[in-house]
Formats: structure tokens, C-alpha cells, sequence
């Protein structure tokens, strides 16, 4: 039988993380996670320090694991030393490498933070860039971003920016090679293998789930799904 | 409120910062949203104080924006963070700048790290050879620009054309500071001023005339909340976590917000466009919303700098209340224009414009 | 049979220190009785009422006082012990006036600091100015002067217990075990001072362990309409009007809770003195994990050093009652006899 | 108005200034052992009803105490006043007449709404 408790103890984010909690409430009382979700950080804690296997499992599986917004505010006050949100980073490395993530709403939206900051990594060398955030799935950023990205070299120019060029300055085209390394980096450290569950598990869900899965890109039925998909029963009050 | 009980606080965090030969790391953020905070920081160290600060083209993200929503494994990140030590160590650097306060959280969790568990940094090293042939050091200083800036203060003190005073009334402007959470709520030993009482920010603001304001959500986070941002199904978390933040600041009568975080400057101002067309909030005073600026866009105002080579005109909120107080002259006419003085069209529905 | 001529030293005129310097000295033994500060009384003096009877804290001084006057007792007060040392079977203790004392044998009574809860940076103390400590609170009710700083009467108190104890973050894993009982008992002095004021107490677990302390538990809930929250407070804060904003989690309820309040009490946590820590650092005694002074054995020789002829009277060796403390000083005596009269260790 | 595809979220903390108190005063002052109540968790566990229904008792006293009254008026109902509850209470807490006493105020409170 697996044991969670084990392969979480593999993670050293998880072994720094937690020691004995004493349930003090310190974590959620200032967790912005707490104040609109219907979440918990001290519960995390205490049902994954009980060991309890199959409680652990319906954590991996459930929304509530991805709550969090790793603000690690958490750590700053917790009189035993904890980190909530370091025992919450662990449980989700764990939910994707076992496949749990597509189990809930929030989980399976892994897959559309892969096909986008995963990609710009490899694609362009940044998480995020300029050109890579399009208005149209960023309502909220405005006609001033409209703007920029319509007039982007000339905006950029005045600053310093090369975007298509090499060399110094913001949004640099980063080499080839450069990429190649960053690649290199991922293939040896888990990375891509991390990438390559998303994308299993993922395209697994999109079959059962009956969406058009494609094989890359976001102009698929099933990332307008999991980029989109609410169904309001994550804020309740009490 | 006692002053003398914060000046404890801060004594205790008292970090030490180089005073020169940097090795600059960029933000994707900053360099995306505040290009002009990028150019002004280089412009400032370079040409006014003569300091080397060297950016190395090969350094990358450091992918962690990836890692903190989840999908770059903790190995991973730290290969990718020694890379760029060993560019460091390549081209003769021990002092490292970092512009961006989730890289700056990252730098310290991972050198944190591998003093507690050597294994990890020995993993880290047979991981980056075997990926690139590199080998690195561990940087001797590590700060946030934002911690170089804190230190030249005075310099900038000294130079300035201008004051954080209402040029109208003589009072000093009320400045609410956002620190950003991954600069010092992991570790406090690492910000200035710990995490608590962070002076990073508010040492800016009042050496240059200002106010700080201690408001009761001061410590909370913008609501990035990375995955709870860059998914739109999740951006209710992020608009309501900075919405608690205005409500809480709002009877202070801020007249602008400072930030660390460029990822917390894009919130704040953003958030404030998108409360104004849900429902038709505004946070500031006479149906205006209130400007969000970076400490390097501060610090260029305060010396002088024209408002639009800063980038202010590239924020939703517009800065020209701000400017009015402050009794900067700013010429409208040079807003939106190319490197070449050729004129650009007028972007429409800005706010405060 | 033992020679009386014997001479004792004591470091710290406190309750403890007094205590053993009495039945030392009424059983015909010489005792000298060193004190840093000017008064005798150590912390008690600080204190207006105490628990679990609200008596004043006046009676016991008198007591102690009356212990010490004694021919045989030569008090010296303003004076700092940095260290001691064995020649032979004779202590030299040294003080900061660099003068020298001998003794054949010593008592460490050095009792406890409070907790500096300024530390707690984030509750703001020395920072916001209605978050005071429990000491404060102490002599507020002595002067019959509970306002809040700009003079206003409360209207809603909160006390936080374990500020500085049960706390890696200040380095204390221990409890502090004499603060819950005293927010119990300053809680329901509020109410006495200022009955329609509303109290709350935030706590992590109600540590009633000691005679009558769960009845005061029970007479500030049913009597006083005291409030208790289960959860550690984690920040404080100060709005527009003045009034503090505490944040805490509801562990009871699993929720966060917000509430503004008048004044907030840190209950502060007790430390090893700075004295004693000087002392031990100079001298070799030695200390626990908790860094008060460690018992040869916690159980049959909790008097006992690691040093012959040194002995522990009282919160030096860890978080004491009064009661518990001048118990502790009387078996420390013993030890001394036994130890100068039969030279056992 | 324009659509985001995202709305703010009300906060969930207890805001424990901004609540109404006053049932929970109202019980306190009919039956005074209410205020005895320890949350040991004694009632909830030997609760017949909690065996079936996420029903506590523990827990309906803290948010009567807090004034989260939507949910103990949406939960009060439940209980099937058998009293297993008060034999095994460590403070003596006379719990069925604090649920009449709880039942009767939110009448009365509904009776006044309407």
C-alpha cells in the first residue's frame, strides 16, 4: 500500500515545513487564502501530521489543497517553526505526480498554468512576458495594456527594451542555446517529467470528461475549461 | 503610534548591502510592465553614483513564478538559480541585484536551504554540471534593488529637485508602502527591517520628505496568489485580496502607493482600474484612484527625472494628481512619444487621466 | 554538630531569596544577602493584586521583609553579582564594585526577567499605544488608572496569553505557566475596575494548574461574563480610530476572526534573569534547555548545582508560583544545612 | 458594466464587532450555565443527532457566542432534545433549555422580521 506520509517525507520542502503543529489558529487567522476560500491552513497541517493515509489521500484529490497562494505569510508567525504553505507545495507535487489533480476544479487547472508559464519558460526564456499576456485573457489589465502590446516596440524602445534582439535590456530575446540550457535543466531535474505528467494526466481527464484535448497550445475545449471553470462552491462562511 | 519602538524593530535588521560591483538580474514582471524602473535603477547606479553594475545577457527567469504555481519542481528551481551564480562566478561577481521580490524570496529560500540540508546544494551542483557543464559559487551579497536604492537614500536625498511634500499646503504626502511578501515574511533577516516593521520602503519615504502610513492591513498580501491569478477562474482571490487592502488604507487618505514587488505594483494598480468598471469603486480622494509607483519611479521623480521617460504613463492609474501635488512640471505633450520624439497615438480610458 | 559561625551567601533578595535567608539565619547561620536593584521583592512588589485570592501583593512583601530581620542577615542591595569562585572549600563571590564576599556556601536565588515583549514585533508593543503588558496592567490597577492612553475608558480588553512562551519564534519552547492564570485574574479585575468594559481572552490552552485556578476559571465565566477565544492571536494592528484590530483564528468556530479593541494585554512570559545567565556563564553553573538553571535532578535534588556547595532557590530553575517558590527556597535550605554539616554535595 | 469572468468575494472572517450578539445574551441571561461551556466537545460526541447530520452542539455555541446566527438558525432544528448532551456536560450546562431558549429567540426574531 502507499504510503503518502512517506512520499511526502521525500520532499525536503515538507520535512522543513512541519514539525508538531499545536493547532493555534496563528497560520489563518492572516491567510488570504482563509478569507475567501473555504480553507483552512491549520487543518491541512494537523490532518497530515495525524498520518492518516486515507484522509491524506482525499486531500491530494480535493480543491482544497489549491487554495493556497504561497504567500508564506504563514511562516513569519508559527510558533512551532511550520511552514502551512511549504506542506501545501508539497501535497501538490504529490497530487501531480500521482495523477490526484485532475480529481478537482482547481486541481486540473495545473494544466492551463502549464500551457502557459510552463511554456514561456521553454518558449521564451521568461515566465511571463510582455507579448505572452494577451488582453483578451486579461480583461482586467485595461486599455493601457491594450495599448502597449499594439504599440509594444516603440513603448519598450524608449526604455531600453529589444525585444527581438540579443544583447542587454528588458525583454531581451534570450539565445537559442540559452533556452537549450534552461531545457537541458528541466530534462535533468524532473521538470519535464513534471510537465509530461501534467500532460498525461490531463489529456486522460479531457477524454473522460468528453472535451477536445490538443496536443498544445490553449485553443483547445479542454483549457478554456479548466481556465474558466468555477462552480462557486469554494466560498462558503461557515 | 511611537516612532522610537519601530527604530528598535528596524536596528535588529540591519542587513548589509554591497556597495558596489553588481550583477544585475532582471524581472519578467518589471521588465515587462515597468521597463522604465529597469532603465531608471541602471541609469541611477551607472551614470550618477559611477557604481558597475553588469547584466549578463544569458540569465533567464528564474522560473519562479513557475515553482510557485506549482509546476517547476523545487530541483528544478535551484538548478536554474545556480545557473545564474555561475554566470556570476563566470564573470567575476560575488554581489548579486535582484528586481524582483518572488525571485529575491527564491534566492533566499534556496541559499536558506542549502545550509540546512548540504545535500540539496551538493544535488544542486552534480545537477547543473550535468545539464551544462557549470559549476558556481554562492554569491557573498545578496540584495534586492530595492535594498540598494534604501542604501543610496541620502544620496538621492541630496540630489533631489523635489520633496514628498504637497507643494500647495507644505504637509507631506501620505505614502502607503507594500513590501511584496516573499522579500522578508520567510525570513526577516534578509529585508530591511524584518518583516514586520519593513523599512525598506518606508527609509525611502521619509528621508525624501513623505509619510509612511501604518494602515491595518498593511502586512496582507496584494492577492497574486500566483495560480490564483494566472488562472482566470481564480482572479476573484486576487481582486478581493487587494480590495481588502484599499478598503483598509482608504480613511488614511493615501496620496500614493509604494511598492517592492513589481508583481504587487501591477495588482494595485490594475485591481483599481478593474474595481472601478465592475461597480465604480474609486480609492482615492475626489473620485480619483490612488497612484501605484515603484521605488525606482519614486526615486526618479524625487530626482528630477521627466515623469514619462520613468514609464509613469504606462500605469492604468495615471500619476498626474501625484504630480500635481508634488509640484512636478511634466510636459503632456511628451507623454506618448517614441525614443525619437515621433508621436504615438493617445491611449483612451485611463484612469485619473 | 553543625558550626552556626557557617556563612551563607545569597544572590537575590526576592521571595525566594528572602525566604531562605530567614530560616537560615534564625537556625544560627550568617547570611549575606545580595541584591542588584535598590528594594527587596524581586517581582512581587510589582504585582498590585495576586492570585488565586486577590490579596495584595503588599501582605506577602511584609512577610518577607519580616523574614529577613535578622541580626544575622547583612543586606546588601544595589550591588551585582558577576561571578564566584571555589578556593578550596570557600566561595569568593565578586560583585560590581569589585569588591569580594566569602561564603562557605551559596544560594542562587536569581530569579526570573519578564519576557521583553517588545520582541513579539508583531503585536506591536512600545509600537501602538494601547498594547500594553500584563505588568502594566498591574500598576494601572494600583494607581486606579486603567484608561487608554489618551485617557478614554475601555470599553473591550483583550488579553493575549503566551506572548513569549510556547514560542520558537523568541526562542521559548516552554510554558511560561503562571500567565494564564493571571489574564484570568486581571480579567476579572477589569470587570471589578470597570464593569461594563467586555473582556476577551485569546488562548491556546487554558493551563489552570495550580490550587484554585480552574474555579477562577469558572467564577470569570460564570461571574464576570469573561470571553475566552481559542487561537494565538497573530498580528495587531491600529485603524483610523485609534482602536486596535486584532486578527485571530477562531480554532473553535474554524474561522478567522477580526475585533477591535481598547486596550490589548500581553500576558508576558518569564525568562532566566540576565543575572543568573551572567552568572552561570561566568562561574560554570549550568543550564537547561529552557536556559534557566538545571537541577542536578528535576525530581529529589532540584536545589542541587552541578557545583558542591551551590545550590537553586526558586524561578531560577524554572517558571514558579509564590507558593511553589517559597517552598522551594525552604528545601534549598535544608540542602545547605545537610551540605555544611555533613559535607555531602 | 463589463464582464471579467471573476467577481470579488465576501470576506469570510468572523467580524465579530459587526455581529448581533444579542441571542446569545439573551440565552446567557435565562440559563447562566451557557456561559459555562468549556468546547470540550463532550455534547457532540455522545450527540445522537451529530451521528447522522453534521449537527454540534459544541460548535452552535460558539458561533451563538460569536453571532454567526445564520448558521445556528438553519441548524438548531436538528436537535431531538433527548439530553444525552447534559449527562455527560463537565460544567453542568443545562443544554436543552439553551436549544429551547436558542429556538425560541430566533421566533421571536423571525416573528419580528415578518
Amino acid at each position: 500500500m502507499i504510503n503518502y506520509y512517506e512520499m511526502l517525507m521525500q520532499d525536503v520542502r515538507f520535512k522543513e515545513g512541519l514539525n508538531a503543529c499545536m493547532n493555534c489558529g496563528v497560520c489563518t487567522a492572516i491567510c488570504p487564502a482563509a478569507e475567501f476560500y473555504d480553507y483552512d491552513p491549520r487543518k491541512i497541517v494537523d490532518t497530515v501530521q495525524s498520518g492518516d493515509n486515507e484522509e491524506i489521500e482525499k486531500l491530494l484529490k480535493s480543491d482544497t489543497i489549491w487554495y493556497c497562494g504561497e504567500c508564506m505569510s504563514c511562516k513569519t508567525r508559527c510558533p512551532r517553526g511550520n511552514t502551512p504553505a511549504q506542506v501545501v507545495m508539497s501535497l501538490r507535487s504529490l497530487s501531480q505526480k500521482l495523477g490526484f489533480f485532475t480529481e478537482s476544479e482547481k486541481g486540473r487547472q495545473q494544466f492551463a498554468i502549464k500551457r502557459t508559464v510552463g511554456e514561456n519558460i521553454f518558449k521564451y526564456g521568461y515566465c511571463v512576458a510582455s507579448y505572452a499576456v494577451s488582453p483578451e485573457m486579461h480583461r482586467e489589465q485595461g486599455p493601457i495594456w491594450k495599448y502597449i502590446l499594439e504599440n509594444s516596440d516603440d513603448v519598450y524602445e524608449r526604455f531600453g527594451g529589444k525585444i527581438n534582439e540579443q544583447g542587454e535590456g528588458p525583454l531581451r530575446k534570450i539565445p537559442d542555446d540559452v533556452r537549450e540550457e534552461l531545457i537541458k535543466i528541466f530534462e535533468v531535474t524532473g521538470g519535464s517529467e513534471l510537465f509530461d505528467d501534467i500532460e498525461k494526466h490531463s489529456k486522460e481527464k479531457a477524454k473522460e470528461m468528453d472535451l477536445e484535448f490538443g496536443s498544445e497550445g490553449i485553443d483547445n475545449e479542454y483549457f478554456i475549461e479548466v481556465f474558466t471553470a468555477n462552480n462557486n462552491k469554494h466560498h462558503t462562511k461557515s | 503610534m511611537k516612532e522610537e519602538g519601530k527604530k528598535r524593530v528596524w536596528a535588529d535588521y540591519q542587513k548589509e548591502i554591497a556597495d558596489d560591483h553588481f550583477f544585475y538580474v532582471r524581472s519578467c514582471i518589471r521588465q515587462s510592465f515597468f521597463p522604465g524602473s529597469e532603465q531608471f535603477f541602471l541609469r541611477f547606479m551607472r551614470d550618477e553614483l559611477g557604481k558597475d553594475v553588469y547584466e549578463n545577457p544569458s540569465h533567464t527567469t528564474c522560473t519562479g513564478i513557475g515553482y510557485h504555481s506549482d509546476i517547476v519542481p523545487f530541483s528544478t528551481i535551484m538548478a536554474v538559480i545556480a545557473r545564474h551564480f555561475a554566470l556570476m562566478k563566470e564573470s567575476g561577481y560575488k554581489n548579486i541585484a535582484i528586481s524582483c521580490v518572488t525571485s529575491f524570496g527564491i534566492y533566499t529560500e534556496i541559499i536558506e536551504t542549502w545550509k540546512h540540508f548540504p545535500e540539496e546544494l551538493e544535488k544542486t551542483r552534480e545537477n547543473l554540471y550535468k545539464a551544462t557543464g557549470r559549476e558556481f559559487d554562492i554569491p557573498e551579497n545578496m540584495a534586492h534593488t530595492s535594498d540598494i536604492i534604501y542604501k543610496f537614500r541620502n544620496e538621492i536625498a541630496e540630489k533631489a529637485k523635489y520633496r514628498l511634500v504637497n507643494k500647495e499646503t507644505g504637509a507631506p504626502l501620505n505614502v502607503v508602502e507594500h513590501i511584496g511578501c516573499h522579500y522578508s515574511k520567510m525570513f526577516p533577516k534578509y529585508g530591511v527591517g524584518g518583516a514586520e516593521f519593513p523599512n525598506v520602503l518606508g527609509g525611502m519615504i521619509e528621508t525624501w520628505g513623505g509619510n509612511v502610513v501604518d494602515y491595518p492591513e498593511r502586512r496582507h498580501c496584494c492577492g497574486f496568489g500566483f495560480r490564483q491569478y494566472l488562472v482566470q477562474a481564480n482572479r476573484g482571490y486576487s481582486l478581493s485580496n487587494t480590495v481588502k487592502k484599499f478598503e483598509s488604507m482608504k480613511p488614511f487618505k493615501p496620496d500614493m502607493v509604494l511598492t517592492n514587488c513589481p508583481g504587487c505594483n501591477m495588482f494595485m494598480d490594475k485591481w483599481q482600474y478593474t474595481m472601478k468598471t465592475m461597480d465604480g469603486t474609486v480609492y482615492g480622494e475626489n473620485g480619483e484612484s490612488i497612484p501605484v509607483l515603484t521605488y525606482e519611479e519614486l526615486a526618479g521623480l524625487v530626482l528630477g527625472y521627466n515623469p514619462w521617460d520613468l514609464g509613469l504613463q504606462y500605469h492604468m492609474v495615471q500619476s498626474e494628481p501625484l504630480l500635481k501635488k508634488l509640484g512636478i512640471e511634466y510636459d503632456s505633450d511628451d507623454k506618448f512619444k517614441t525614443i525619437d520624439g515621433k508621436r504615438m497615438p493617445v491611449p483612451e480610458n485611463l484612469i485619473n487621466a | 554538630m553543625p558550626d552556626k559561625r557557617n556563612k551563607v551567601t545569597i544572590i537575590g533578595s526576592g521571595a525566594a531569596g528572602m525566604e531562605a535567608a530567614g530560616m537560615l539565619a534564625r537556625s544560627g547561620y550568617y547570611v549575606t544577602l545580595i541584591e542588584r536593584e535598590k528594594e527587596t521583592g524581586g517581582h512581587v512588589k510589582n504585582w498590585y493584586h495576586l492570585f488565586p485570592n486577590s490579596r495584595d501583593s503588599s501582605e506577602v512583601i511584609e512577610y518577607l521583609e519580616k523574614q529577613i530581620q535578622h541580626d544575622n542577615i547583612l543586606l546588601m542591595t544595589g550591588r551585582t553579582v558577576e561571578s564566584f569562585e571555589r578556593v578550596d572549600k570557600t566561595f569568593v563571590v565578586r560583585t560590581d564594585d569589585g569588591r569580594e564576599n566569602y561564603a562557605d556556601a551559596l544560594i542562587m536565588a536569581t530569579g526570573f526577567d519578564m519576557f521583553k515583549s517588545e520582541r513579539k514585533e508583531e503585536y506591536g508593543y512600545g509600537i501602538y499605544d494601547n498594547v500594553i503588558t500584563s505588568p502594566d496592567l498591574e500598576s494601572m490597577f494600583r494607581n486606579d488608572n486603567l484608561k487608554r492612553a489618551n485617557g478614554d475608558i475601555p470599553e473591550k480588553m483583550g488579553f493575549v496569553h503566551c506572548v513569549g512562551s510556547r514560542d520558537e519564534k523568541v526562542g521559548n519552547l516552554y510554558c511560561s505557566k503562571l500567565c494564564c492564570v493571571t489574564a484570568v485574574k486581571q480579567a476579572m479585575e477589569v470587570k471589578k475596575h470597570i464593569s461594563d468594559t467586555r473582556v476577551y481572552c485569546f488562548y491556546m490552552d487554558m493551563r489552570m494548574s495550580g490550587a484554585l485556578y480552574e474555579e477562577l476559571y469558572r467564577e470569570a465565566q460564570e461571574k464576570y461574563n469573561i470571553n475566552f477565544i481559542r487561537g494565538k492571536v497573530s498580528e495587531v494592528s491600529e485603524n483610523i480610530n485609534g482602536k486596535l484590530v486584532v486578527k485571530v483564528e477562531d480554532t473553535l468556530a474554524g474561522r478567522p476572526l477580526k475585533m477591535e479593541l481598547d486596550i490589548l494585554v500581553l500576558m508576558a512570559g518569564i525568562e532566566m534573569s540576565e543575572g543568573g545567565r551572567v552568572i552561570a556563564q561566568s562561574s560554570g553553573l549550568k543550564t537547561g534547555e529552557n536556559r534557566f538553571f538545571a537541577a542536578e535532578d528535576p525530581h529529589y535534588r532540584s536545589n542541587r548545582s552541578n557545583i558542591s556547595g551551590v545550590f537553586y532557590a526558586g524561578t531560577c530553575t524554572a517558571p514558579l508560583n509564590i507558593t511553589e517558590t517559597l517552598a522551594h527556597a525552604r528545601s534549598a535550605v535544608y540542602d545547605v544545612v545537610e551540605y555544611l554539616t555533613n559535607g555531602i554535595k | 458594466m463589463e464582464e471579467f469572468g471573476f467577481a470579488i468575494l465576501k470576506e469570510r472572517h468572523i467580524d465579530y464587532d459587526a455581529n448581533d450578539k444579542s441571542i446569545a445574551e439573551y440565552i446567557a441571561e435565562n440559563e447562566p450555565t451557557f456561559k459555562l461551556c468549556i468546547e470540550c466537545g463532550c455534547c457532540s460526541a455522545t450527540c445522537t443527532t451529530g451521528v447522522f447530520t453534521r449537527f454540534s452542539l459544541r460548535e452552535l455555541n460558539i458561533f451563538l457566542k460569536r453571532g454567526e446566527n445564520d448558521y445556528v438558525g438553519e441548524n438548531i432544528r436538528k436537535c431531538m432534545l433527548c439530553g444525552k448532551c447534559q449527562l455527560v456536560c463537565p460544567r453542568g450546562v443545562n443544554t436543552r433549555n439553551v436549544i429551547t431558549l436558542a429556538r425560541q429567540a430566533f421566533q421571536k426574531t423571525e416573528e419580528n422580521a415578518v
